[in-house]
C-alpha cells in the first residue's frame, strides 16, 4: 500500500498544488470578495452581506438570462453531438494511416487561431450580401435576402463551431479505442448497421460523448463574446452580463456572486446527470 | 520518444528565452516614461514617440487598458511604476481620492497657458486647487449617418426611433451612454436625469431599431463598413476617421436635443518614477506639432489647446460639425458619476437589453 | 525454477474473506492447479503470488525468499492473462522480447531467444505481423511465448484458455502441457474448468470460499473427494444419505433412509450411528437388466426406474430414479443397451467405490 | 460499417464538416490580403499587410512570445494532466473527488472572473505578474482539458497492458514509457494540441497577468479593437496556422498519434 500511495502522491500532488495556487486560493478570495458590499480596495467601507445573491433573485431578468444560457449551452452541446459524432465515426473507423492523421491535425487546428478574429469572419458569412446570402442568390435568385447574422442562430453557429473541435476530439479518442473485431462479431451475429452503432458503438463511446458534451456545455453557458458579437440585439447573455460588472462598472463583489450562482448551477446539473452517467456506463 | 524529448528541451528553451525577455523588460527602467493609455488613442502613435524620444533621449514605454475599471486596477497592483495615465476626466476626482495620482505642477508644463480655460479649469480637474490632470482632447459621442441614405442630415434624436430606419441602428453597448442620450432624447439633464422610468421606456422602445449593439470601435468600423447601419451611436472622431481613412459614405450631427462629450485628461501616477519625464511627455501632447500630427494621420478628437485647433483643416466635420459655434452650447461633457448612477445605470440596461432578447 | 510456498495467507475485501488461511506449497517444475468457482479465491492468490494483491496477512516465499517486499517487476515471473494482454502497438517479436529488453539484454541474444520462442510456440514466421493480425489461439502462443522467454521462476496462467472455443481449447491444452515440460517452469493455473485442471496439472488445489478444500493429485481429488462440495466440483457425483448401521476395520455398511444398505470400504473416521453422505461417480456404476445379471464383485446393489437414455457416442448416460432420489450411469458404448426409457433395472457398484465425504 | 472502406457518403459528410471548420479560417486569411482595412468588400488584392507586419516589431515579437509561451504551457500542462489522468484512472483514493471537483472552476468560471481573481491574489501573494505569473496560468486553464481528453482514451483500456508489463519485469517508468504512454498516445497528442490552443489564444489572464511591456498575439489583439484592428493581424494568424499546419503533417507522416490502425 505504501508504494501505491507513494505513486497516488507523486502522480497528483503537483497538478493538486498548480490549480490550489493559480484557481482555488484566487476563487476563494473571489469568493470572499461576492459576500462583500463594495468593491475591495475602493474607497468605500466594505462590509460583508448577503445582498449580492440576493440580487439574482430580485430582479427578474437574472433568473431569465440564466435560464437561456442554459439552453444555449444544451442546444450547442447537442448540435456539437449531432454533428461531431458521425465525423468522428467516419475519422476513427473508415480512416487509416496517413490521412486520417492528417484530417483529424486538420479538425483541432483552426483552435489555434484567435477565436475575435474566428468570430468577426463570421460576420461576413453570415450577414446579408454575406457569403451564404450570396451562395443561396446564386443558385435561388429570386429568393429573399437571408442574413441571418445579430440573431439567435448567428449566436448558436458561431458557438458550435467554437466548440465542434473538442466534441470531435473526445468522441474520436474514445471510438479510436473500440476494438473492430467487437464490430465483426456482432455483425457475424446477424447485427445491422443502426443495431450496431446503438448497442455497441454509442455505448462503449460514452465516455468520449459525454466528455465532449461537458467541456461544450459548460464554457458555453458563461460565453460572452459569441453572443455580443453575433447575436445583435439577442447577445446578451449570463455571460455578458457578469462581463459588464467587472468592465463597466468594477462591481466585482456582484459579478463575483453572480459568477458563483451560474457556477452552482452547472456544477448542480452536472451532478444530477452524474449518477445517471455513472450506473449505465461507468464513466468516471 | 525523441519527438517528446525534442518537444520538451525546446519548451524549457522556451521557457528560459521568455524569462530573459521579462527581466529585461522590467529591469531597464531608467530613462523611460511609461504610458497607461487606450491603445491606438494618441500617445502611441509611431510618430509621435520617435519625435518626443529624438527630443528628450527618453523612452516611451505603452501599457493599455480596455475599460476604465481597468485603469484603476492596473494602478492599483503596479504601484510606483507608471508615469502618465490618460483618464477620462469623470474618473480623475476618484483617481485622486484614491490616491492613485499626485498634483501637477503645472510651472513644468510650457502650452498649459493655451488650453482652453473652460476644460482647463473645470472642478474635476482642478479639485481644492491642485491640479490632477491636465486637459488633453475633447469629443463628442452623437449620432453619425450614411450619408448615402440621408441626402439632408437628420437634425433630431429621434431619428433613431424613427420605424423608417426600424433594424438599421447600431447602437453602442454602454449603459452611460445610453441613458444619456435616453435623458436627452427626453429633454432631462443627462448627468442628473430625475425620470428614470421614461428612460427605460424610451431605452425599451428600442428594440425594433437594433441592429446590433457595438462594444469596440473596431466592431463599429467592420459594421459600417459592411453597411449594415444607416444610424449609429460613435465617438464624433471615429466617424471622421471612418469617413476620411475608409472613405465610408459617413457623417455624424450635434442633434437639436444635443449631444455628449467626453474629456481626456492627463495625470501623474503616485510615486511615478520618473515625474520629470512624465512631465515633458504631457508637455508634448498637448503642443500643437502633435495634434498637427494626429490630425493629419486622421480620427483625432479636439485637442484642448487653442492654438492646436487651428490645425484642423476648415472641412473637416470636427471642425464643421462638432466644435462649430453654434453646436458646442448643445455639447453636454460628461459629469462625475456616482457608483451608485453608474450601477443603477447598467442594472437599467441590462434590463433593457435582456427585454430586447425575449 | 523455485518451489513456491504459501503460507497462512489471507486477504479480506470488506467484510468478504477473499483468501482465508491459505497454506500451499508447489514444488519446482510442477503444473499446479487451483480450481474453484468464480470467486472462491483463486484468483486472488495467483494475483497475490503476482505482487498485484498484497495479503493482509501470511507469507509467499519463492525459491526460498519471502517475496511480500519484492516489486512485481522484480519478481521474476511470468504471466499469460485471460485477454492475454498483448501489446497492441507492437509487433510479435517486440512483444516477445519486452520481457528480456526491459532487463536490458543484449540485441543479439533477444533476436536469437524471441526465434527460439516463437519456434516453441510453432508460430516461425510470424514476427512482424501485429498481434490484431493473428487468430485467438495464434495470440494465446504469443502470449505464452513471452511469458516463459525469459526464464521465469513462476509460470502463472489466469484462465488462459478460457477465450477459445472447444476444440482449440483442448488442442491449446496439450500444447500448453508439452512446452510446460519442455521449459520445467513451476506453472500454477488458475481455472474454473474442471477438465481443464485435470489435464494439465500435477496437482490441484480445489478453493471455496477463500479456503482450500482439497489439494491433492487429480487421481486422489477425482476418487478420493473429501467432501460433497469437492466430488460436485469435480466432475458429476450420485449422492446418497445415511446412517452407519455396522463398522467392522475398513468395511463399513451403511443403511439408506429409505432402508437399503449399501457397503463401503475403505478408511473411515465414522463412528457407528453416525450419519454419513455417501458419493459413488456415475462411471463406476453397472446396470443390469436383472439381479442375477449384476457382476459378482459389485457388493453394492439398488433397484431403480430408467427416466432418461443420453448416447453420448463413446458413452451413453441414463439417469435413473432410485428410491426417489436421482443417479446417473455411464456406460462404455460396447455392449448393446440394457434398459430402455420407463424399464426397471439394477445398478450396482463395488464396495470400494463407495466414498464417505463430509457435507 | 467497419471495413476500412471510404463510401462516398461518409466522405463527403467529412468534408462538409471539415469546410464548417475552415470556413472562418478561409475568410481570415483571404481578408489579410484584402486591401481595406476594415473587411470592406469588394475583395482588391493586396500585399501590403504583410508588408506592413514585416515591419511591426511590436507584433512580430508579441507572436513569437505566444508560441514560446503555447509551447512551454504545452509540456507543462500535458505532463502534469497526464500524470493526474492516470492516477484517475488506475487508483482510487481519498481527495480523489475533491481534485475532480477542482477541474471544473477553470471550465466553467468566466475566464474573466477567473484572470481578476488571478491578479488579485497573485498580486498579494508575491507572486507578481509576468511570463511566470501568465504560465500559471495558462497550465491551471489547460490542465483540465488535458486531463478529461488523456481520461477519455486510458478509461477505454484496462489494466491489463501495464501488469503484464510489469510481470515481464517491467519498472514503473518502464512500464509508463514502453506500454502506458504509446497506448494512449493518441490522447495526449490531441490534449497536447489542445492545450497549445488553449495558451495560444488566451487573452485574459495573459492580459490580466503581464507586466506592461510585454505581450503576447491575442493581447496586441484585443487592446486594438477600440481603435480597430488591422488586417496585419489576419495576416500572421494566416502565417501561424500555416506554418503549423505544414510543420504538424509532416511531423505525422513520421509519428502516429491519430493511434494504431
Amino acid at each position: 500500500m505504501a508504494r501505491q500511495g507513494r505513486s497516488i502522491f507523486a502522480l497528483t500532488v503537483p497538478t493538486f498544488l498548480w490549480l490550489t495556487v493559480a484557481v482555488v486560493l484566487p476563487i476563494t478570495v473571489m469568493f470572499y470578495f461576492s459576500f462583500l458590499s463594495a468593491s475591495p480596495f475602493g474607497t468605500k467601507p466594505a462590509s460583508l452581506t448577503l445582498d449580492n445573491y440576493a440580487t439574482f433573485f430580485t430582479k427578474d431578468f437574472y433568473s431569465f438570462l440564466a435560464w437561456r444560457s442554459i439552453k444555449l449551452g444544451l442546444l450547442v452541446a447537442a448540435l456539437c453531438a449531432l454533428i461531431g459524432f458521425p465525423a468522428a465515426l467516419v475519422l476513427s473507423h473508415r480512416l487509416s494511416g496517413y490521412w486520417r492523421e492528417a484530417l483529424l491535425l486538420l479538425v483541432i487546428l483552426p483552435f489555434w487561431s484567435n477565436a475575435l478574429i474566428r468570430i468577426f469572419a463570421w460576420t461576413m458569412v453570415l450577414r446579408e450580401q454575406g457569403l451564404v446570402d450570396q451562395a443561396v442568390h446564386a443558385v435561388l435568385p429570386w429568393a429573399p435576402s437571408v442574413g441571418i447574422l445579430y440573431s439567435y442562430p448567428a449566436i448558436v453557429i458561431g458557438l458550435v463551431h467554437s466548440f465542434l473541435p473538442y466534441m470531435i476530439l473526445t468522441c474520436y479518442i474514445s471510438l479510436q479505442a473500440i476494438d473492430p473485431s467487437l464490430v465483426d462479431a456482432a455483425r457475424g451475429l446477424g447485427a445491422r448497421d443502426h443495431t450496431i452503432l446503438r448497442r455497441i458503438i454509442l455505448p462503449l463511446s460514452f465516455p468520449g460523448l459525454a466528455v465532449g458534451a461537458i467541456l461544450t456545455f459548460v464554457p458555453v453557458v458563461g460565453a460572452f463574446m459569441e453572443p455580443r458579437i453575433l447575436g445583435g440585439r439577442q447577445g446578451i447573455t449570463m455571460g455578458t452580463v457578469i462581463e459588464d460588472q467587472f468592465t463597466e462598472v468594477f462591481n466585482w463583489p456582484l459579478g463575483a456572486a453572480l459568477s458563483f450562482i451560474l457556477l452552482g448551477i452547472v456544477l448542480a446539473i452536472l451532478a444530477l446527470c452524474y449518477p445517471l452517467l455513472r450506473a449505465r456506463f461507468r464513466l468516471g | 520518444m525523441k519527438l517528446v524529448a525534442s518537444c520538451a528541451l525546446s519548451a524549457l528553451a522556451a521557457v528560459a528565452v521568455l524569462v530573459g525577455t521579462q527581466t529585461a523588460a522590467l529591469h531597464a527602467a531608467d530613462g523611460e516614461v511609461r504610458v497607461l493609455n487606450w491603445k491606438g488613442w494618441g500617445t502611441d502613435e509611431p510618430w509621435a514617440i520617435e519625435a518626443f524620444e529624438k527630443e528628450t533621449g527618453l523612452k516611451v514605454v505603452h501599457d493599455y487598458i480596455t475599460s476604465f475599471p481597468e485603469t484603476f486596477t492596473k494602478l492599483r497592483v503596479n504601484p510606483g511604476y507608471y508615469d502618465v495615465v490618460v483618464l477620462n476626466a469623470a474618473f480623475t476626482q476618484q483617481a485622486a481620492a484614491e490616491g492613485l495620482i499626485q498634483p501637477i505642477d503645472t510651472s513644468t508644463i510650457a502650452n498649459f497657458g493655451v488650453l482652453f480655460p473652460d476644460l482647463r479649469d473645470s472642478p474635476e480637474l482642478n479639485i481644492d486647487g491642485s491640479n490632477f490632470g491636465v486637459v488633453w482632447m475633447w469629443g463628442g459621442t452623437s449620432v453619425s449617418y450614411n450619408t448615402d441614405v440621408f441626402p439632408e442630415p437628420p437634425t433630431s434624436l429621434e431619428v433613431l426611433w424613427d420605424p423608417k430606419y426600424a433594424n438599421r441602428v447600431c447602437w453602442r453597448d454602454d449603459a452611460e451612454d445610453s441613458v444619456r442620450f435616453a435623458a436627452l432624447a427626453t429633454g432631462q439633464d443627462p448627468d442628473k436625469p430625475a425620470d428614470m422610468d421614461k428612460i427605460r421606456e424610451k431605452l425599451l422602445a428600442l428594440k425594433p431599431q437594433i441592429k446590433a449593439l457595438w462594444k469596440s470601435g473596431d466592431e463599429w468600423l467592420k459594421l459600417v463598413s459592411a453597411k449594415e447601419c444607416d444610424l449609429s451611436t460613435v465617438w464624433t472622431n471615429n466617424t471622421e476617421a471612418a469617413a476620411v481613412q475608409d472613405k465610408l459614405p459617413i457623417s455624424f450631427i450635434v442633434a437639436k436635443e444635443g449631444a455628449i462629450a467626453f474629456r481626456d485628461a492627463m495625470s501623474i501616477a503616485k510615486d511615478a518614477p520618473n515625474v520629470k519625464g512624465a512631465e515633458a511627455f504631457i508637455n508634448y501632447m498637448v503642443s500643437v506639432p502633435f495634434y498637427q500630427g494626429w490630425v493629419k494621420v486622421g480620427g483625432a478628437p479636439v485637442s484642448a489647446n487653442k492654438e492646436a485647433i487651428e490645425q484642423l483643416p476648415e472641412s473637416s466635420l470636427t471642425r464643421t460639425v462638432l466644435a462649430a459655434p453654434e453646436a458646442l452650447p448643445r455639447l453636454n461633457f460628461k459629469g462625475p458619476l456616482t457608483d451608485e448612477q453608474r450601477q443603477s445605470y447598467l442594472d437599467l440596461w441590462q434590463e433593457v437589453k435582456a427585454s430586447f432578447a425575449q | 525454477m523455485s518451489t513456491v510456498e504459501i503460507r497462512g495467507v489471507s486477504k479480506r475485501y470488506g467484510s468478504v474473506a477473499a483468501l482465508d488461511d491459505v497454506s500451499l506449497e508447489f514444488a519446482d517444475g510442477e503444473f499446479f492447479g487451483l480450481l474453484g468457482p468464480s470467486g472462491s479465491g483463486k484468483t486472488t492468490l495467483l494475483r497475490s503470488i503476482a505482487g498485484f494483491v498484497e495479503p493482509d496477512r501470511g507469507s509467499i516465499h519463492v525459491g526460498g525468499e519471502e517475496i511480500a517486499r519484492v516489486p512485481i517487476y522484480r519478481r521474476d515471473i511470468g504471466m499469460v492473462f485471460q485477454n492475454y494482454a498483448l501489446f497492441p502497438h507492437m509487433s510479435v517479436s517486440d512483444n516477445i522480447a519486452f520481457g528480456l529488453s526491459v532487463r536490458g539484454i543484449g540485441r543479439e541474444e533477444i533476436r536469437a531467444r524471441v526465434e527460439d520462442a516463437l519456434k516453441l510456440v510453432r508460430l516461425e514466421g510470424y514476427g512482424e505481423r501485429r498481434p490484431r493480425q493473428l487468430s485467438g489461439g495464434q495470440q494465446q502462443r504469443v502470449a505464452l511465448a513471452r511469458a516463459v522467454v525469459s526464464r521465469p521462476r513462476v509460470l502463472l496462467l489466469d484462465e488462459p484458455l478460457g477465450a477459445l472455443d472447444k476444440n482449440l481449447r483442448q488442442q491449446m491444452q496439450i500444447e500448453l502441457k508439452q512446452i510446460q515440460r519442455l521449459v520445467g517452469i513451476t506453472t500454477v493455473l488458475v481455472t474454473h474448468d474442471q477438465e481443464e485442471a485435470l489435464t494439465l496439472s500435477d496437482r490441484i488445489a480445489v478453493f471455496n470460499q477463500g479456503r482450500v478444500i482439497q489439494a491433492g493429485t487429480p487421481g486422489e481429488i477425482y476418487d478420493s473427494p473429501r467432501s460433497a462440495f469437492v466430488a460436485d466440483f469435480m466432475g458429476e457425483a450420485n449422492f446418497f444419505i445415511g446412517r452407519v448401521a455396522r463398522r467392522q476395520g475398513d468395511e463399513m455398511q451403511i443403511v439408506l433412509d429409505d432402508g437399503a444398505a449399501v457397503m463401503a470400504s475403505g478408511p473411515s473416521r465414522l463412528a457407528e450411528n453416525a450419519a454419513v453422505r455417501l458419493v459413488v461417480r456415475p462411471e463406476k456404476m453397472s446396470i443390469s437388466a436383472s439381479e442375477a445379471s449384476i457382476p459378482p464383485h459389485h457388493a453394492n446393489r439398488l433397484a431403480a426406474t430408467v427416466e432418461q437414455v443420453v448416447f453420448m457416442g463413446s458413452s451413453i448416460t441414463y439417469r435413473l430414479n432410485c428410491a426417489g432420489a436421482e443417479v446417473s450411469v455411464y456406460q462404455q458404448n460396447q455392449d448393446p443397451p440394457r434398459a430402455a426409457e420407463g424399464g426397471a433395472v439394477w445398478i450396482s457398484w463395488r464396495a470400494t467405490d463407495t466414498i464417505p465425504v463430509d457435507d | 460499417m467497419m471495413k476500412k472502406s471510404l463510401s462516398g457518403l461518409s466522405l463527403a459528410y467529412l468534408l462538409l464538416v471539415l469546410g464548417f471548420i475552415y470556413l472562418p479560417i478561409v475568410i481570415m486569411t483571404a481578408m489579410a490580403f484584402n486591401e481595406s482595412s476594415s473587411y470592406a468588400l469588394p475583395f482588391r488584392f493586396s500585399t501590403k499587410w504583410f508588408e506592413q507586419l514585416a515591419s511591426n516589431d511590436i507584433l512580430l515579437r508579441a507572436g513569437w512570445n505566444s508560441v514560446l509561451l503555447a509551447a512551454a504551457n504545452t509540456v507543462v500542462a500535458t505532463v502534469l494532466g497526464t500524470m493526474t489522468a492516470i492516477a484517475f484512472a488506475r487508483y482510487t483514493f481519498r481527495g480523489k473527488v475533491l481534485l475532480q471537483i477542482l477541474l471544473f472552476p477553470p471550465i466553467a468560471i468566466p475566464w474573466l472572473i477567473l484572470a481578476t481573481a488571478m491578479l488579485i491574489f497573485f498580486f498579494y501573494s508575491g507572486i507578481g505578474r509576468g511570463l511566470h505569473a501568465m504560465l500559471l496560468a495558462h497550465v491551471a486553464l489547460s490542465l483540465p482539458y488535458v486531463i478529461v481528453i488523456v481520461g477519455a482514451r486510458l478509461q477505454s483500456f484496462g489494466t491489463d497492458l501495464e501488469e503484464a508489463a510489469a510481470t515481464l519485469g517491467a519498472s514503473p517508468l518502464q512500464t509508463f514509457f514502453r506500454v502506458t504512454l504509446p497506448t494512449i498516445a493518441p490522447g495526449v497528442m490531441a490534449a497536447a494540441l489542445f492545450a497549445f490552443g488553449i495558451s495560444f489564444d488566451q487573452f485574459v489572464t495573459s492580459y490580466f497577468l503581464s507586466p506592461p511591456g510585454v505581450t503576447t498575439l491575442p493581447v496586441e489583439i484585443y487592446a486594438s479593437i477600440r481603435k480597430g484592428f488591422t488586417p496585419e493581424i489576419n495576416a500572421i494568424s494566416a502565417i501561424i496556422i500555416l506554418v503549423s499546419m505544414l510543420l504538424l503533417l509532416a511531423v505525422s507522416r513520421f509519428y502516429r498519434f491519430a493511434g494504431n490502425s
